[in-house]
């Protein structure tokens, strides 16, 4: 081939673009910076609209409200990453919290070890999901839809649906609320955790054998099988590190809220599948970026905050946050489609 | 360069075909020119083809066969270039604008929906309704008779292995999925037929058969491209030889003019065409 | 624990002639609110003694009224006697007109439905009256001073009762005018409030809260983000006031909090200080005078009567403070304590 | 080939089998008989444990309980069969109930335009939805979690969250829940319409050319485009097709409920998406019947009637719901796996 | 029957190879039979193979040769039969057992993950990490080497133009994507490789240097399964072709006994092998 064959796709290549195009341009060469965009448009929108949206203390209080859901939605992002779906997200952390606050109210236990039997026991649960969803070749909807209903029923039984409060908790179990403060931006235990969370696991997805096949296993089971990768203790696996995900979600939550509640957090599900949809992975697997999750949790509750601090009606608030979901994906659909 | 040229064969026409080259091309294209992020798929290619001949395109993996093909289909849509279709500029947005012009197509990848049985995959978008108002009025396909047609459309191609008609294509084996690919192509192309590898997981027999129906359609007066890696086909049917290599085009040659030898010479970059760009 | 409250209710009658088992289905809103199930297990634990067979239904959430549709259906196709029902809003008024046509005795609990003869008879509290009890002694506590409030409610996305009562009930109590009565945040954000010395008022916010802790925690930050210097806060309920009080503490704030229920963890929190006051319900007693009612009444007894005055049986609602207001009547901690529900 | 040959295979499909293995070959060679069968051991079993479950008044309680969501099932297949998803089916059906009802109250509109107007709204809402899908290529997960919030917030805004009682309406917008009865098993006109949608929808999906697309676009979105089906014309007509359904759904829903309320199914989303997944559809598109969404449908009302039958309490009954679910859909794999 | 036979060649021993054949086989089937639902897959196929021998086979389209690998490399599990490797009964459940016991497959449809990259693929299952604590500790994976070994593996095919290393696979034309496939087969396969038309999709040069790197695998003693539709190229590396007609083996014959013609005969049934069942 010759220079003026070559030509023809570099001439393309040096159109005149305008400026609009060129911000286009860039962010479709980093696609994960397309949402982070999304998210600095809804602060600057936010910050003109709210005189106390984008103040320290507003951050600090964004981020804990976003801790527990961001936790959460690392757990749904693996199981998602395989195709799957995990709608007992909720009722994992909640048995676990009120696993852990009983054994340590009323069973006396020490705080570590409490601490230590919820996480195990919602590590369990999650192995179960993996089990069904393994052995007997059930969809992940049908699996976790079943033991949303059976670990809420055994959460409120064994509760018997009161809540525990803080006070009579030992002081390590309500740890992740405590924090520090920068100024009046003040940080909790818990979201360092989160973050903590974030970086293992976005290490553990990109830098080893195992991140890999998660990807491979979601984006065709059939020939990752073929090629030798260990499909089934894979899922068996991935079900089980969110298990273990959700009990520290569970940790995180019960010094957020300062209390074990059986009905906390009703729409965790709902709420960590949108934070892990928004984040750009698909809901079709292998095909996603743990640190679009984050910054999804960040999208959804940054609206809520920012709608809320312009005192806009509850109900018009519902409406809005509905209209600008569309809008923050559509934009990042617009992005990552123009040509480079 | 070095490499060593050979003749010039552009617009070379085949002997005792004449007449059909002097009319205008059913299906033209200039600098067609497609980018996917940083790779280079396409950098100003031209093509044509006229009327009643078997096109053939050759390269190597990955020297822009398939791209061509897609852009001249609407499968993608080229950044830049002209397409025309007997001789009117065309803007193809999706493969069915192009079969509505009468382009019917193999891709390479196949196209089949693997969920449905063979008759619905060689019908797909092509249905046939009953007789009647069940089918006017009610518009119910007349599934009994796309299968027994489809059925004889494989048998055609000398696909005699497959037990069951209603079998899901993803349960068939590479070369009979292939074939009822291949089959709705032939059944249901007007004006144009685009072939791209046709026969790569056909046996021998098949294979043969398919390279019989690519010269019927030509005697019917349709024009055929035929994407090929298989040079002892490619010489047998084609009528003039397309020459993709690194995304453009090397060159334009007839099975008359040049030899097999010579032309994966050119394929491969070790010979180039007097001329050429 | 919860056992001290139902001497009150079950005393008299107990009407526990021989006979079968009477068929008896208690329908609440959902079955993870911690007010909904002290009620189912108050009436489990006084089934035996009424000799009734009770079965404990609910909606899945807040606002399925499909879900109570459904278990009233099932109910009549049982064959039991009588329900027990918090009605979740107006849309079963028709199911619940089926199970009486089906010969049902049917007693609404907790929640008077719209028009009150829809059920044979209620027994509840007026929510709008605990509300009322919250806003002044709120604003007797007030003292004359300027009010910053926070509103706690309960669903951003739903509309229901409870929630328009409780809010609406405080706000009148605090005299403030309410706009559309059973319409929460269109009240004018800045006004004067004419209970206790009366005074100015600025609404700082509506967030909802889910009813639960940590949505509590989250509705009250937002509140606070948007106006540090808030000095009263209403809540939904007790949960939601523990979740409140976090986020005060965690902005090293304090601010009045007032709360409906009467919960035992809530009126710990008035003990403890946390809560200033709380509208105490008493749904053991609804749930046993309820069931008590209909046994009676299969066995051929009477229908027992509404509270004169009003179209339900009241059971009665009553402020638990330790820091007494004027013209306020209001119990204190400890008593409340003895006849709280749950623990 | 010869006779020697055939013999091998022919030898293996002679072997020995037990009288359940037969059982299990027949329920194989009919994968649409496998949930049937399932409806009917959960009718004996519950027939055994509950005397009121198997009387003609129960049956006919029990396909009421069905009907809503059996018809709201009917529009979710057809989405998921495109490899999508609703999460808007309840807030199109309560707003399309809604204006239904305040037309026909407030406005004093006939009933017969009352209708039509929420029906069109409806198929509109449906419409919305699709154009987002095809026009933005937005995932549909996140368009209708968009929608849900922006029809249930314009539902609570328009009707000021106050329900509209039956005897308000005029009477065909309570029509569909009156009925007739064969002795004590009465069935409604509703009843009557969701088994006409399933029959129209059902001929539809297995006998026109459309019904074809929705399953090729399903299946493999990309190889039907290249095959020349209109993809997104299909997709679009998919989504107004569900929003129509959705408002003959709130038409059912007003008749049985007595009233139209703006609360009025919350679980609508879950409850639909269940009944289809149950019915054998895939999640991820192109592979389903829609007979096994209404068969779906029926085996979780059952099991809800049948355990309310029996008196279970209803944290037991949420549990015991969880495992059956699971053992349910288990069965039915173990059926279709195998080997005939 | 009428068909005409031909002389029996079945075990048949290519010439100068007799000590390869003395050996025990390394794989060895017998009477494998599976189904699927009323398709009959396998109808009692019998195979050996010997090590350092390349064994063809060959047969139409639907004839069941890609079963039959399935079936010796758990990919399919059959439902009657036997499968030896060096001599001991084996029960591949999956593909991941035969890996293990040094069975490197190239299934017909490639098995490749489709949003992964070039490299990630070749490697997949296979992954390499990194020296130090970094990789047994941290368990950190050695992307740059791997990368740079996977593109030299694919340009030792014959792959020229890959334009991005990186790039995922879905977007590589279908010859380039067979090349990957077939480039992990020829690094990790340590006993057998059974190569699935490895050549289907591949250019003229490309495949040349598929059958190299199959003449050199058996050079180093491995034993090779190679199925494919081009009887020149299955002539010019197979020690012995085995021939699958209907779902069962026609027989065995070798380059040197019969000729390509013959060999297409037996396979279409218009010639049989002299008592052969
Ligand atoms: N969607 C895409 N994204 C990125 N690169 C692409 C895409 N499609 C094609 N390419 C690249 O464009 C080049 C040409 O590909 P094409 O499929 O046209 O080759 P081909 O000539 O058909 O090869 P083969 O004979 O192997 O089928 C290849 O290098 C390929 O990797
Ligand atoms: N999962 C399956 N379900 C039903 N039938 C199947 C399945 N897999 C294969 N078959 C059938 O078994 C027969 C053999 O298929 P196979 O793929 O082994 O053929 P093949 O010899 O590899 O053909 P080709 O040369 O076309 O690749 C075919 O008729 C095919 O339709
Ligand atoms: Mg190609
Ligand atoms: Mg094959």
């Amino acid at each position: 081939m010759s220079t003026e064959v070559t030509s023809a796709a570099a001439e393309f290549a040096r159109r005149q673009q305008s400026p609009l195009q060129r911000v286009q341009h860039q962010l479709h060469g980093r696609p994960w910076l397309s949402p982070l965009f999304l998210l600095l448009v809804a602060f600057v929108a936010f910050f003109i609209g709210s005189a106390t949206f984008l103040t320290a203390s507003s951050m600090g209080i964004l981020l804990q409200q976003t801790a527990v859901v961001a936790a959460l939605a690392v757990g749904q992002t693996i199981v998602i990453l395989t195709a799957g779906i995990d709608l007992s997200v909720g009722a994992v952390m909640v048995l676990s919290m009120m696993v852990m606050a009983t054994l340590a109210k009323d069973g006396g236990m020490p705080g570590i070890l409490a601490l230590a039997v919820g996480v195990l026991l919602a590590t369990a649960a999650g192995a179960l999901n993996g089990l069904l969803v393994t052995r007997i070749n059930l969809p992940p909807f049908i699996v976790t839809l079943g033991t949303l209903s059976v670990f809420t029923a055994i959460a409120l039984l064994y509760s018997g649906g009161e809540s525990i409060q803080a006070d009579h908790l030992p002081r390590l179990l309500n740890f992740l609320g405590e924090g520090f403060g920068i100024g009046d931006f003040r940080l909790t235990w818990g979201i360092i955790v989160v973050i903590l969370i974030y970086a293992v696991m976005g290490f553990v997805l990109s830098q080893t054998a195992w991140g890999r096949y998660v990807y491979a296993v979601g984006d065709d089971p059939e020939s990752a099988r073929l090629s030798g990768v260990p499909s089934k203790r894979i899922l068996l696996a991935v079900y089980t590190v969110a298990g273990l995900i959700y009990g520290i979600a569970a940790w995180i939550l019960i010094g957020r809220a300062g209390a074990a509640t059986p009905n906390a957090f009703p729409d965790a599900n709902l709420a960590s599948i949108t934070a892990v949809v928004i984040g750009g992975t698909s809901l079709f697997g292998g095909r996603g970026r743990l640190v679009g999750t984050l910054i999804g949790a960040l999208i959804v509750q940054t609206l809520q905050f920012g709608l809320s601090q312009m005192g806009v009606d509850q109900q018009w608030r519902v409406l809005a946050t509905g209209i600008l979901v569309i809008v923050a994906v559509a934009v990042d659909q617009w992005i990552r489609k123009v040509k480079a | 360069m070095s490499t060593p040229t050979l003749e010039v064969a552009h617009g070379g026409v085949p002997e005792g075909k004449e007449d059909i080259y002097a009319k205008e091309p059913v299906l033209s294209a200039r600098k067609l020119v497609i980018t996917f992020g940083r790779v280079v798929g396409l950098d100003g290619v031209d093509l044509d083809l006229y009327p009643g001949e078997v096109l053939a395109v050759i390269g190597d993996n990955g020297a822009g066969k398939s791209t061509l093909i897609k852009c001249l289909t609407g499968a993608y849509v080229a950044d830049s270039g002209v397409i025309t279709l007997n001789g009117q500029p065309v803007h193809f947005k999706k493969p069915q604008d192009a079969r509505e012009a009468g382009i019917e197509t193999v891709y390479q990848q196949l196209a089949v929906i693997p969920a449905l049985d063979i008759a619905s995959n060689l019908y797909l978008a092509r249905e046939e309704r009953r007789r009647g108002p069940l089918g006017s009025v009610l518009r119910m396909l007349d599934k009994k008779g796309m299968e027994k047609r489809a059925g004889q459309s494989v048998q055609d191609l000398g696909i005699q292995t497959i037990q069951n008609m209603s079998q899901a294509v993803e349960t068939l084996s590479g070369g009979q999925r292939q074939a009822v690919a291949v089959a709705r192509a032939a059944a249901f192309g007007s004006k144009v037929v685009v072939l791209d590898e046709p026969t790569a997981a056909l046996g021998v027999k098949e294979s043969g058969m398919v390279l019989d129906m690519v010269k019927q359609l030509r005697d019917r007066g349709l024009s055929v491209i035929l994407i090929s890696h298989n040079m002892p086909h490619v010489w047998e049917v084609a009528d003039r030889i397309h020459i993709q290599r690194l995304g453009g085009r090397a060159g334009v040659v007839t099975p008359q003019t040049h030899d097999m030898g010579e032309g994966v010479a050119i394929m491969t970059g070790a010979k180039r065409l007097e001329g050429s760009s | 624990l919860g056992a001290c409250n139902r001497g009150s209710s079950s005393d008299g009658a107990s009407g526990a002639g021989g006979g079968a088992k009477v068929g008896v289905t208690l329908i609440t809103k959902d079955s993870t609110n911690p007010f909904f199930v002290a009620m189912q297990k108050g009436a489990k634990a006084d089934a035996g003694k009424n000799n009734v067979k009770l079965t404990v239904a609910s909606g899945k959430q807040e606002g399925d009224d499909q879900g109570q549709i459904t278990a009233i259906e099932d109910a009549i196709a049982r064959g039991d006697k009588g329900i027990l029902i918090t009605p979740m809003s107006d849309g079963v008024n028709s199911a619940i007109k089926k199970a009486r046509d089906a010969k049902l005795f049917v007693i609404a609990l907790d929640t008077p439905p719209d028009p009150a003869d829809t059920v044979d008879i209620t027994f509840a509290t007026n929510n709008r009256n605990a509300g009322k009890l919250d806003g002044q002694w709120a604003a007797a506590q007030l003292d004359g001073k300027p009010a910053v409030i926070a509103l706690l409610d309960l669903f951003s996305d739903k509309i229901v009762s409870v929630d328009y009562n409780r809010d609406q009930g405080f706000l009148e109590g605090m005299g403030i005018d309410v706009a559309d009565g059973k319409k929460n945040g269109d009240e004018a954000k800045t006004g004067k409030y004419t209970g206790g010395k009366g005074g100015d008022y600025t609404i700082v916010c509506n967030e909802a809260g889910q009813g639960a802790e940590d949505g509590g925690r989250t509705a009250m930050e937002k509140c606070l983000a948007k106006n540090p210097n808030i000095n009263l806060v209403y809540t939904i309920n007790e949960p939601t006031a523990v979740g409140a009080n976090a986020a005060l503490k965690a902005a090293n704030k304090t601010a009045l909090i007032v709360s409906v229920d009467g919960g035992c963890a809530g009126v710990g929190s008035v003990k403890s200080g946390v809560i200033g006051a709380t509208a105490q319900q008493y749904p053991l007693k609804m749930a046993t005078l309820g069931m008590e009612a209909i046994a009676k009444i299969a066995r051929g007894g009477e229908k027992p009567q509404v509270t004169s005055g009003l179209d339900f049986f009241d059971t009665g609602v009553a402020l638990v403070t330790d820091k007494k207001a004027d013209g306020v009547d209001s119990i204190s901690s400890d008593d409340g304590a003895k006849i709280c529900w749950g623990n």
